[in-house]
């Protein structure tokens, strides 16, 4: 999983399987952060209590 | 999706008035958080490093102090006690018959260590239960013969200069796993600065790897 | 420091079915010595443990022409598709709890590393992997006969043959005190090998020409120009591998002078088998 | 009484009735609880498990309510990514039910394990080249997104959304949310794949093993084509039984037909994809093996060819062929009829890749093993079924799950269950 584990390898299989599993790890918090940051953001400017 | 968004629309204009009041509220609720955040990580961080190792381990003391420094004096290397057998395994902590080699008549010296020593195992001819600081779990094979005759190493490689001490430290056990703290090493964030501060499977690796060129197969330390 | 024993070792198996006799020692050495652990009512053998498991076939024939042999089946200690050690076994276990050793051709099992999944279990066509259903437990006093060289499992993961790995570390131990290169072919033999009182079971390194092992299999080197999948046929006409057609490459070679016990070592499609069994291994024909 | 957590301008049912909805069932759902701290403490000799049938029950269950599950991962990329703008109604929906669906799958792998304490090994000393790890490493990431593209939903409720941040962050998340689906479809093509990879790579088990492109056997792009073609069946399904529960419309037909017509197709392409795979193996690949087809349907009490022809023909070609024409498609019975074969289809699929492989003997004097699940497994494969009928049930209560539900039910008169 890390580059420590007993496991890991410098070797093709590791590097595209983990590569993929970052990689989409990296979007999926990149995202959400951005997303909470980005609503944290919004509502210290305070333009949306949204009583509909 | 567009539906969502025609509400914030409609709330960012609708309530614009009322949000006002509460934007002081929030900036200080901000910073009673800033503060809130420092406090608890100095509170974990400190008892993480300073409380967590005594609730890991137990502590127990050796059933009496042994003086590596004056045995090495008086009897030689480490494997004048510490030897490999003809069929090459590993004797480890020498049994009492080994030290009646020399104890056998009356004490050597004058300390209390040999007293006790004297009165309760040898007079009783009882075996000293000793704590074995590096005694690794269960499913570990290690060979001593693979690493000393064959691979040429000292013992102070793994074992550190424990021929050059003169008290036996505590022992202690990690409460969850029942190891020996030197498995893991007495620096609880797992770092090290000598070859002998922790014994976990990755040290073995890493020395197999530099001098092997492999780290080893599953059977080779594990059996 | 170079390790010892740079020449890659190749430990197999040959056993000799028309000397078996069913007896079973094989399979009671090889629990004392591996503390397998047993339960209290082993009627049900579908999930109790036997690393070296005998079974019993017959030629389906009726009286007077009935025949039985009797095939003891350890680990296959597979080379995999190729030989070249991606075993059915270790190419599925996800934890690295079992990999093939290329210095031994031995296949490993760590206990306290598999977390149970079973996935290997499915994947071994042998039957040759067990899992721990229950705690183990000994009759009383029993924890005392105990091996200390060979770690007890607990509940929850698999386990299986290791060829008696432990017995080569004692031998390569003994080697090292007495300051040899390598050991020799009988300081490591397996529990089951000394047992049978047959002497049916050979067992050394199939790369050692001077192992019996290797005399009596004599493998073939070269990838059979069949199905380039399988290495290490014999050349041997009497000697044949269990399943050898999925291309497992195992380590464990039978032996019988009857042709209906070398037809029973693997599936054949109408007429196949006689097309097939003159044929053993590709330097045969050369 | 929970009226203010209720959506604006939808009609439930009173709160004492859905109470007892739920207390039903979930009386079932701690029936499947203790069985699963039974499998945990006891371990798995609780169930009837052995060592010819290492994967039993509940991973044919952990297979299938994956397969159905991949509704989700599907309707979202056709959604998010091909901009299919109908699916927005039904899109909360699959979400749930992949949640679900994925949720119970993690759970059946946690009880599944022989040491669930070391579950974590297969991340932190994870076999690259086991297709396990690959199930293991997508089917956690992809619960991850399945989570990230529910919580919106959830911060619809009309009490929650009140609070400006889970407002704002609604919001936020459904402006990137085609990057979380698109991350979901990559992970999900995976995961399908590498679960039909775990038979396929079997080698030593003619009747699982398949060639195939590179590393991936056929069986890999199998599983992932199935469980996009069978996946909006189920969704399909369970919406038409909470509108029947219900006893309101909450989705549009054309929606229905929409979807319907995408997952026809897909059937009816994997379909044919099966039928040269099955033609392939059993004519190429088995009798290299020494294998005949006749050796993995006859001589035993259970698995005829019948298993085939049903999952092939009747749960394959024919809801294919239901849902590709308009008019059978438009019918609602026919229709109906087509996503319940369908379902059964995939998830008999599941079966015969998990089960019938391991009853399946390999050496010449090995025989059948046939084999009967113990209560214990029983309870724990029905704890996913409560579990989701609870879940289904609070969320539609409390959430806007359904966008249309209230422009179809404007002048009905209420006449609503749970």
């Amino acid at each position: 999983m890390f580059p420590f584990n007993f496991e890991w390898a410098w070797d093709i299989a590791h590097v595209v399987f983990f590569g993929g599993f970052w990689y989409a790890i990296g979007i999926l918090g990149a995202g959400m952060t951005f997303c909470i940051l980005k609503a944290a953001y919004d509502t210290m400017k305070g333009n949306g209590a949204s009583d509909h | 999706m567009s539906e969502i968004e025609n509400k914030t629309e409609n709330g960012s204009t609708e309530s614009a008035g009322e949000r006002t009041a509460g934007d002081t509220k929030d900036d200080k609720g901000l910073g009673l958080g800033v503060i809130f955040f420092i406090v608890a990580f100095v509170v974990c961080f400190l008892s993480g490093t300073l409380l967590f190792p005594k609730l890991l381990y137990s502590k127990r003391e050796q059933p009496f102090n042994f003086d590596h420094k004056l045995h090495v004096g008086e009897a030689g290397d480490c494997d004048s006690c510490h030897y490999l057998r003809e069929d090459g395994s590993f004797v480890g902590i020498p049994k009492l018959a080994t030290c009646l080699d020399c104890h056998s008549e009356e004490p050597m010296g004058e300390t209390e260590d040999e007293a006790i020593f004297a009165e309760e195992y040898v007079s009783k001819e009882k075996e000293v239960p000793w704590f074995i600081y590096s005694r690794q779990p269960d499913c570990v094979f290690f060979s001593h013969a693979a690493h000393t005759q064959s691979g040429g190493m000292d013992c102070v490689t793994c074992h550190g200069p424990i021929g050059e001490s003169t008290s036996s430290k505590p022992y202690q056990e990690n409460r969850i796993t029942g190891y020996s703290r030197d498995i893991w090493g007495e620096n609880i964030w797992g770092f090290k600065k000598n070859s002998w501060d922790r014994m976990k499977m990755d040290d073995c690796a890493e020395c197999h790897k530099q001098e092997t060129g492999h780290q080893g197969y599953c059977f080779q330390c594990h059996k | 420091m170079k390790q010892e024993n740079n020449k890659a070792h190749k430990f197999g198996m040959v056993i000799d079915l028309d000397k078996c006799t069913g007896c079973g020692s094989c399979m009671v050495s090889c629990m004392s010595e591996n503390n397998v652990p047993f339960k209290e009512d082993e009627s049900n053998k579908k999930d109790s443990i036997t690393w070296m498991r005998v079974y019993k076939i017959t030629n389906g024939k009726s009286f007077p022409d009935t025949e039985i042999v009797y095939l003891p089946r350890p680990c296959q200690h597979c080379g995999g598709k190729g030989d070249h050690g991606h075993s059915p076994c270790v190419s599925v276990c996800p934890a690295t709890a079992t990999d093939y050793g290329y210095d031994t051709g031995i296949v490993s099992q760590i206990y306290t590393r598999c977390f149970g999944c079973r996935y290997c279990m499915g994947a071994c066509p042998y039957h040759a992997r067990y899992f721990n259903w229950w705690d183990p437990k000994w009759p009383e006093g029993m924890e005392n006969y105990l091996s200390p060289n060979v770690s007890p499992r607990m509940r929850g993961v698999v386990e299986k043959c290791s060829f008696c790995y432990h017995r080569y570390q004692a031998a390569r131990d003994k080697a090292y005190v007495d300051g040899r290169d390598d050991i020799e072919e009988q300081e490591y033999q397996t529990a089951c090998t000394t047992a049978c009182p047959a002497g049916a079971i050979v067992f050394g390194d199939l790369n050692n020409p001077a192992h019996a092992v290797h005399q009596i299999v004599k493998p073939d080197p070269h990838p059979d120009p069949r199905n380039k999948h399988i290495v290490g046929k014999s050349r041997n006409p009497n000697v044949f591998r269990l399943l050898e057609r999925l291309g497992t490459n195992p380590k464990v070679y039978y032996l019988s002078e009857r042709e209906w016990v070398r037809k029973a070592g693997d599936n054949y499609l109408e007429g196949e088998w006689d097309e097939i069994k003159n044929h053993h291994g590709s330097s045969s024909h050369d | 009484m929970d009226s203010a957590l209720i959506p604006e301008g939808a009609k439930r049912c009173s709160f004492p009735k859905f109470a007892i909805g739920i207390a039903i069932v979930g009386a079932v759902l701690l029936w499947g609880v203790y069985a699963m701290f039974l499998c945990w403490f006891k371990g798995l000799n609780q169930t009837n498990m052995n060592d010819y049938y290492g994967f039993a029950l509940w991973i044919w269950a952990d297979l299938a309510v994956i397969a159905v599950g991949g509704g989700a991962f599907f309707t979202g990329l056709l959604k998010y990514i091909f901009k299919v703008d109908e699916l927005k109604n039904i899109i909360n929906f699959a979400v749930i039910i992949g949640f679900i669906c994925y949720s119970s799958a993690l759970l059946i792998l946690a009880i599944d394990i022989g040491q669930p304490l070391r579950g974590w090994f297969i991340f932190w000393h994870a076999n690259v080249h086991s297709m396990l790890t690959e199930v293991a490493f997508c089917l956690s990431c992809y619960f991850a997104v399945l989570t990230i593209e529910f919580i919106p939903n959830i911060l619809e409720n009309r009490q929650v959304n009140r609070v400006p941040f889970f407002h704002h962050l609604a919001h936020n998340m459904h402006g990137v949310m085609a990057i979380f689906a698109a991350t979901g479809a990559f992970l999900s093509f995976f995961h399908q794949g590498s679960l039909g990879g775990v038979a396929g790579v079997m080698f030593g088990r003619p009747f699982a093993v398949r060639e195939g492109l590179l590393i991936w056997p056929w069986t890999f792009f199998l599983f992932t084509w199935s469980a996009a073609a069978f996946g909006p069946c189920f969704t399909l399904l369970v919406a038409k039984i909470t509108e029947t529960i219900t006893g309101k419309k909450l989705v549009k037909d054309n929606v229905v037909h929409l979807l319907a017509k995408i997952s026809g197709w897909m059937i009816t392409t994997y379909i044919i994809a099966k039928i040269i795979d099955t033609i392939y193996w059993a004519t190429v690949t088995i009798p290299s093996l020494g294998f005949k087809l006749s050796h993995f349907y006859t001589n035993n009490s259970f698995y005829g060819y019948w298993i085939l022809i049903t999952e092939v023909v009747l749960c394959g070609v024919v809801p294919g062929a239901l849902l590709i024409i308009k008019s059978t498609r438009e019918n609602p019975t026919l229709r109906l009829i087509a996503i319940v074969l369908g379902v059964i289809g995939v998830c008999l699929n599941r079966w015969v890749m998990v089960l019938q492989i391991m009853a399946v003997p390999v050496m010449s004097f090995d025989t059948w093993a046939l084999y009967i699940p113990s209560w214990q497994e029983i309870a724990t494969t029905i704890l996913p079924v409560a579990y989701g009928i609870i879940l289904i049930a609070i969320t539609y209560r409390y959430l806007p799950v359904f966008p249309q539900e209230q422009e179809l039910n404007s002048i009905e008169p209420a006449t609503e269950a749970e």
